[in-house]
């Protein structure tokens, strides 16, 4: 990208690139390729080896222990860690809830959470869906009573990805019956190893295991791990919402899986049935070119943000597009893959034998597993309306 | 499935739904092993399509479709496909008249399980120059090379392998799976049951099918109808996924509607029923073209084809409409996905009966 | 398709045949491949040529002049026209107003009437759209107001297809301004030489001349060309639309398109970017595979039909699925035409010039005025609804 | 269509808006001749992308991009492209110091129109073996041959034929339209403007383009401006036709609610939308490259490839949203479908440029 040529640019791209190639250990980047699960270890690992580098938190300010990089810069850094397989930052403490915090917590909380964030002493995780929620989140539940200095909090939350071995959950609990849906709901950051709180594992359709439901009987929270104001949760929740969207495209991540379809397409331009190739390779090259307008439509946006300017209707164009080109290009190598998209293991297919070929190892996983990003983080039918909503009113 | 049903097959297919309701639970319940198989032949399944001559019922397509889509509702996993399509078909097409009636009766009884090895790494789905390889040592002929994506060769007795002697010229060999020489690498396939690829290494063959090796062409018809009774069972599949997507959107609410009330999904799930009820319609006259051997290879491609894109459409919009319960083992949609994505990979995915039309010679070039 | 080769099936299949081959004027099957919009000499002289034959009415009982065929006969009837670049059958006569003067008609209006639709003495047309209404035929406000023998009409009708040759045009109209909107709507018979009526054409964007706006201005309709009861007029259009829907699928039109771009792609075979051969092949196979279960659905309801049982939602499938499918072939015709899709004449390109290959003649028009295909005769989003409307009620 | 633009850019986008609103009707009201050529002169625009050292305004692409914005919202028909960018590039890349300095002035001025003859029947978009031959017969150069979709030719003064000589070196040689041995037959083209074939019986060459035959490489580079003028373009229409629909949606009823309020209309929308601000940042992005020359033939490629597909789409929902009225003469949305179309059909359609993609060696094989 035109955009990205600057000198200082370039420069900067040498050295994260030099940087992971020195400090990703290979069983780690094999690992994050092929699984889309990884185990706490592994993600507190990675995140660790970034943050001796000071850059563990990309878009934060340097004030709370981010690079304060450029939007260039971080699209970069992201183009550069996909392209080396790099595990993706768990983002329910950078992305999500460590942003809130600097904005609206108080000087005990910054300074209680924010650098356990950026070290990643802390693994947090994100308690907002309800059974029965759905996409429509203010809907929810979960009932917050106050009691002298603490909140008394009963009820679940769903999909809670990695609580099985979180340390804290930040969560929407209804805290006035009463009120409007929206505005009656208190944001909560919770201690997970408080007495009441119990997780059932929710096996997905890859057959792994990454979500959760988190159950709640009389848990007491201090009210001191308050943000902000009671009843104005709905607030901090949509700040957390509208922050850092604009990546959420993957396009980074998307060129990576283009490269891995090119490789399994490559492998067979031998032997395979060479009429294909061509067709193969056209179906690649639409891909490619929707990922490029993502890419280009991504860092547009980040530059717009950068100047102060708002954005609109960007942010949702790219979680909508961004999410279903990466599902056809893993569907695309699922049917490149043909009879080899049988086999199918959550560990590593057997090596050595020609039958189980290693690059088909973790992608069938991974479009199984992938299958949910229409359907989380708002799904594409809610995109669709939030969109229509700006069009049309 | 089909429009018009003799009496004799509504009651067949009545009692095959009938009995798989009753005994045959859904995935998270599910118990694998010899009973499911014992029964089967109990029920008569194992001969459906093995010919009246040789202890069978002599069904024809059409009734293993019927079969074939209850399999598909109630996610049946045995390696059915394997034995009592594939191996059963060949021995019909190619066998000696000993071999036939010997192995045929086997089949149908139960006693013994077969897998066909086709594949071979790195060739996808072509299989008419196999490397596996025929040769003779110490008087007997043995078989050396590696077959790939061999369904229920992990708990099969016999298994057939196309192979060449040297000359090139191509046959179909059996082997014992538990013999010298035979090497069984399995694992669990993306819909829950079992992959293998088999490791001939000097295997010796108990025998070849048949005498002629003219008879490979065959292959193609027995093909025509396995690809058949893959296609009903996505039928059944599909159908199972949009009723239980239905049945979801109606009881299922958000922002104080019914989701069965939003425009846009009320379309998706229209887009569902019409891809449904097109494939079912093409199905029942590929197994109609196969029952009558007339046009039956273009019929079955053009079916395999088809439903191949429709089943992953299907299901993948009903997890989509499920939202974030579709993406869990617990319900049945996702197991349903994954099935309709093991059928398409099965015996040459979409991609690959497209092409396998235009070389059919249907569509000019 | 298996269900029709039964013997008498391909004997009756190659009766038609023969008699297209031999009746069937060279000119009149080159205009009609070439030509969206034929002349009322062309649309009439094929109509006649068939009716001597006793064919012109192919869904009509023998009673009123059809040749009494099986739906599997209809089929084959379509599909041999098709192959042979026949007109298509001016539907407005034979296949709306036709069945219901037979079914509610008088006796005076049966024998006035259906001869000279048959004969095609008669060319008609369908007054139902107003500008205005759209797909919410219901909301039509031209009004009959009674007045001793006849009816005094006011109003205009849009997209009158034909209406600008034609004799007759059968409407709906407005005779109780208070009732709901299904139940105030009379059914007409109009003589298109009536004074006060008026007829403005409409060009389509492909250029050409089918479509037409009617205007009444206090035109007198004699009582006796009302269909059934004054008021009721929502029923026999209800029936109208549900008429021989069968065959809106088009497959064996579309067959015949499939079979004209087979031929463009041929002839670039050889001169041609011979890696693109395969794809393009792929791309028409997956088409042809669509076709197939056109008509076997097609095929499948016609027998349906035939056994007496109910028709749930095959014909919306068809339509929609149908007009769909026929946009994709045409629009892969324009695909492949490549630089040749530039030129575009409503006339026949020049002839002679390699520049102008005669191939590529009436192709783009073609894909300009099927555009339409998705929109008339129930949109695409109506027939949606209609099918929701029979899954969830 | 640019995020950033200088203060420069912003008044001469403006500028360009602001006349064309005012003074080039739309489609049924319009008249065609050499006025609005003498018009498109005084403004300025035919010297745009002309360096300054001739005559011109030295604009980049970006700057051309700007320009064919507003052509693609006003549905500007006038052969700009075949003179201004095609023609008016490779005399810049290709010319003599003398050639460049008469033409582009010329060109500049308004005083002359050219075209450019690059493909030939049969061969699609591929140009690099053209049957078109110069040969010397009584010690003139002459062309025989034929040209075919040749824009503008049926007004121009001069075309630019590529041909071969009898020894396979191409290059580029001039003739004159209205002199012997030139034949142009024209018809008019789908989106209302003309397209012709030139036929070439021994024409003789007025000039042939620059010295070297090596500098037919420049062809390319000249082809990624044009394709970056045709694809902001097509941003323009696109725009235009979504701006439309949007109010139609917005103004009319049906089942007495505004189509707006319908979620299935809603979310079509949305996908149109989607496609327009993809394809602006791709279009932004490879003008940005034109004008660095880097990655420029891939740039270019890629966004033809988008928007030819992207502009369809957006046209053909434009149409169905508006139902019957999107299938008349009268509105402006059929016209910016035909004009979409003929975009897509220009210097490779979106199959073309996916191949294109391909060989430029993007995607690994």
């Amino acid at each position: 990208m035109n955009l990205l040529s600057k000198p200082e640019l370039l420069e900067f791209r040498a050295e994260v690139r030099g940087f992971l190639s020195e400090n990703l250990p290979a069983e780690l980047s094999d690992r994050a390729s092929c699984h889309a699960h990884l185990s706490r270890e592994d993600i507190v690992a990675w995140h660790k080896i970034l943050y001796r580098r000071g850059w563990s938190a990309p878009s934060w300010p340097k004030e709370f222990g981010g690079p304060g990089w450029s939007g260039a810069q971080r699209y970069i850094f992201e183009e550069e860690c996909a392209a080396a397989d790099a595990p993706v930052l768990s983002p329910f403490g950078i992305t999500m809830v460590g942003p809130v915090i600097y904005t609206f917590g108080t000087p005990a909380q910054k300074q209680a959470f924010l650098p356990k964030i950026v070290s990643m002493d802390h693994v947090w995780c994100q308690g907002f869906s309800e059974p029965g929620s759905g996409s429509d989140l203010a809907s929810l539940s979960t009932r917050a009573v106050s009691d002298g200095d603490d909140y008394v909090v009963n009820g679940t939350k769903i999909w809670t990805s990695e609580a099985h071995y979180s340390d804290w959950i930040f969560c929407l609990v209804r805290t006035d019956q009463g009120a409007k849906p929206q505005s009656g709901i208190t944001f909560l950051l919770i201690d997970l190893r408080t007495p009441g709180i119990s997780v059932r594992p929710i096996i997905s359709i890859d057959g792994g295991h990454s979500l959760n439901q988190v159950f709640f009987e009389d848990v007491r929270v201090p009210k001191g791990n308050r943000i902000g104001e009671e009843n104005r949760g709905w607030t901090y929740a949509k700040f957390l919402l509208s922050y850092e969207r604009i990546l959420t495209a993957d396009a980074a991540r998307s060129k990576r899986r283009l490269a891995r379809l090119k490789e399994i397409a490559s492998s067979f331009a031998t032997g395979w049935l060479l009429t294909e190739a061509p067709c193969v390779a056209k179906r690649i090259a639409a891909l490619e070119i929707e990922v490029m307008a993502l890419e280009s439509l991504t860092i547009d946006t980040l530059l717009k943000d950068e100047r102060g300017e708002a954005l609109a209707v960007e942010p949702s164009i790219l979680k909508l597009r961004g999410s279903e080109v990466l599902q056809r290009i893993l569907e695309l190598t699922c049917d490149v893959l043909g009879p080899d998209a049988l086999a199918y293991e959550h560990r590593v297919l057997p090596k050595g034998n020609a039958a189980f070929p290693t690059y088909a190892a973790g992608r069938v996983e991974e479009y199984l597993y992938r299958r949910a990003a229409t359907i989380y983080g708002g799904s594409s039918e809610v995109q669709h309306n939030i969109i229509a909503k700006a069009i049309f009113g | 499935m089909f429009q018009e049903l003799s009496e004799e097959r509504r009651i067949l297919s009545a009692s095959i739904d009938s009995w798989l309701r009753a005994n045959y639970p859904l995935p998270a319940a599910r118990q694998h092993g010899p009973a499911n198989w014992k029964q089967f032949a109990e029920l008569g399944w194992l001969a459906l399509a093995i010919p009246s001559s040789c202890s069978g019922l002599g069904g024809s397509a059409v009734d293993l479709a019927l079969l074939a889509e209850a399999f598909g509702r109630y996610l049946v996993d045995e390696p059915y496909l394997a034995t009592a399509v594939l191996c059963a078909g060949l021995i019909e097409a190619c066998g000696s008249d000993e071999q036939r009636t010997t192995w045929l009766a086997e089949i149908a009884a139960g006693d013994r399980t077969w897998a066909f090895g086709l594949y071979e790494p790195g060739t996808q789905y072509r299989y008419g120059e196999p490397a596996v390889i025929a040769s003779e040592a110490a008087g007997r002929t043995i078989l050396s090379g590696t077959k790939s994506a061999v369904e229920g060769a992990a708990i099969a007795d016999r298994i057939i392998i196309l192979a060449s002697d040297p000359k090139g010229t191509r046959g179909l060999f059996i082997v014992d799976r538990w013999g010298e020489g035979v090497r069984v690498d399995t694992v669990g396939s993306v819909d829950g049951r079992q992959i293998s690829a088999v490791v001939l290494e000097g295997a010796p063959v108990l025998a070849r099918l048949g005498a002629a090796a003219d008879k490979i062409s065959s292959i193609d018809d027995v093909l025509a109808r396995a690809l058949v009774f893959l296609c009903a069972q996505a039928v059944g599949a599909m159908q199972a996924t949009y009723d239980q997507t239905v049945d979801y959107l109606q009881t299922r609410k958000q922002f104080s509607q019914r989701l069965s009330d939003f425009q846009v999904l009320r379309h998706r799930v229209v887009d569902m029923r019409v891809e449904i009820e097109l494939c079912r319609s093409l199905v029942a006259a590929a197994a109609r073209a196969v029952e009558a051997n007339s046009n039956h290879l273009i019929a079955a491609t053009s079916a395999k084809a088809m439903v191949g894109k429709a089943g992953r459409f299907v299901a993948q919009q009903a997890i989509q409409l499920h939202g974030g319960m579709g993406m869990t083992d617990e319900l049945c949609v996702g197991h349903y996905l994954k099935r309709l994505m093991a059928i398409d990979a099965t015996l040459g995915n979409a991609d690959f009966h497209e092409r396998r039309f235009v070389m059919l010679g249907q569509v000019a070039q």
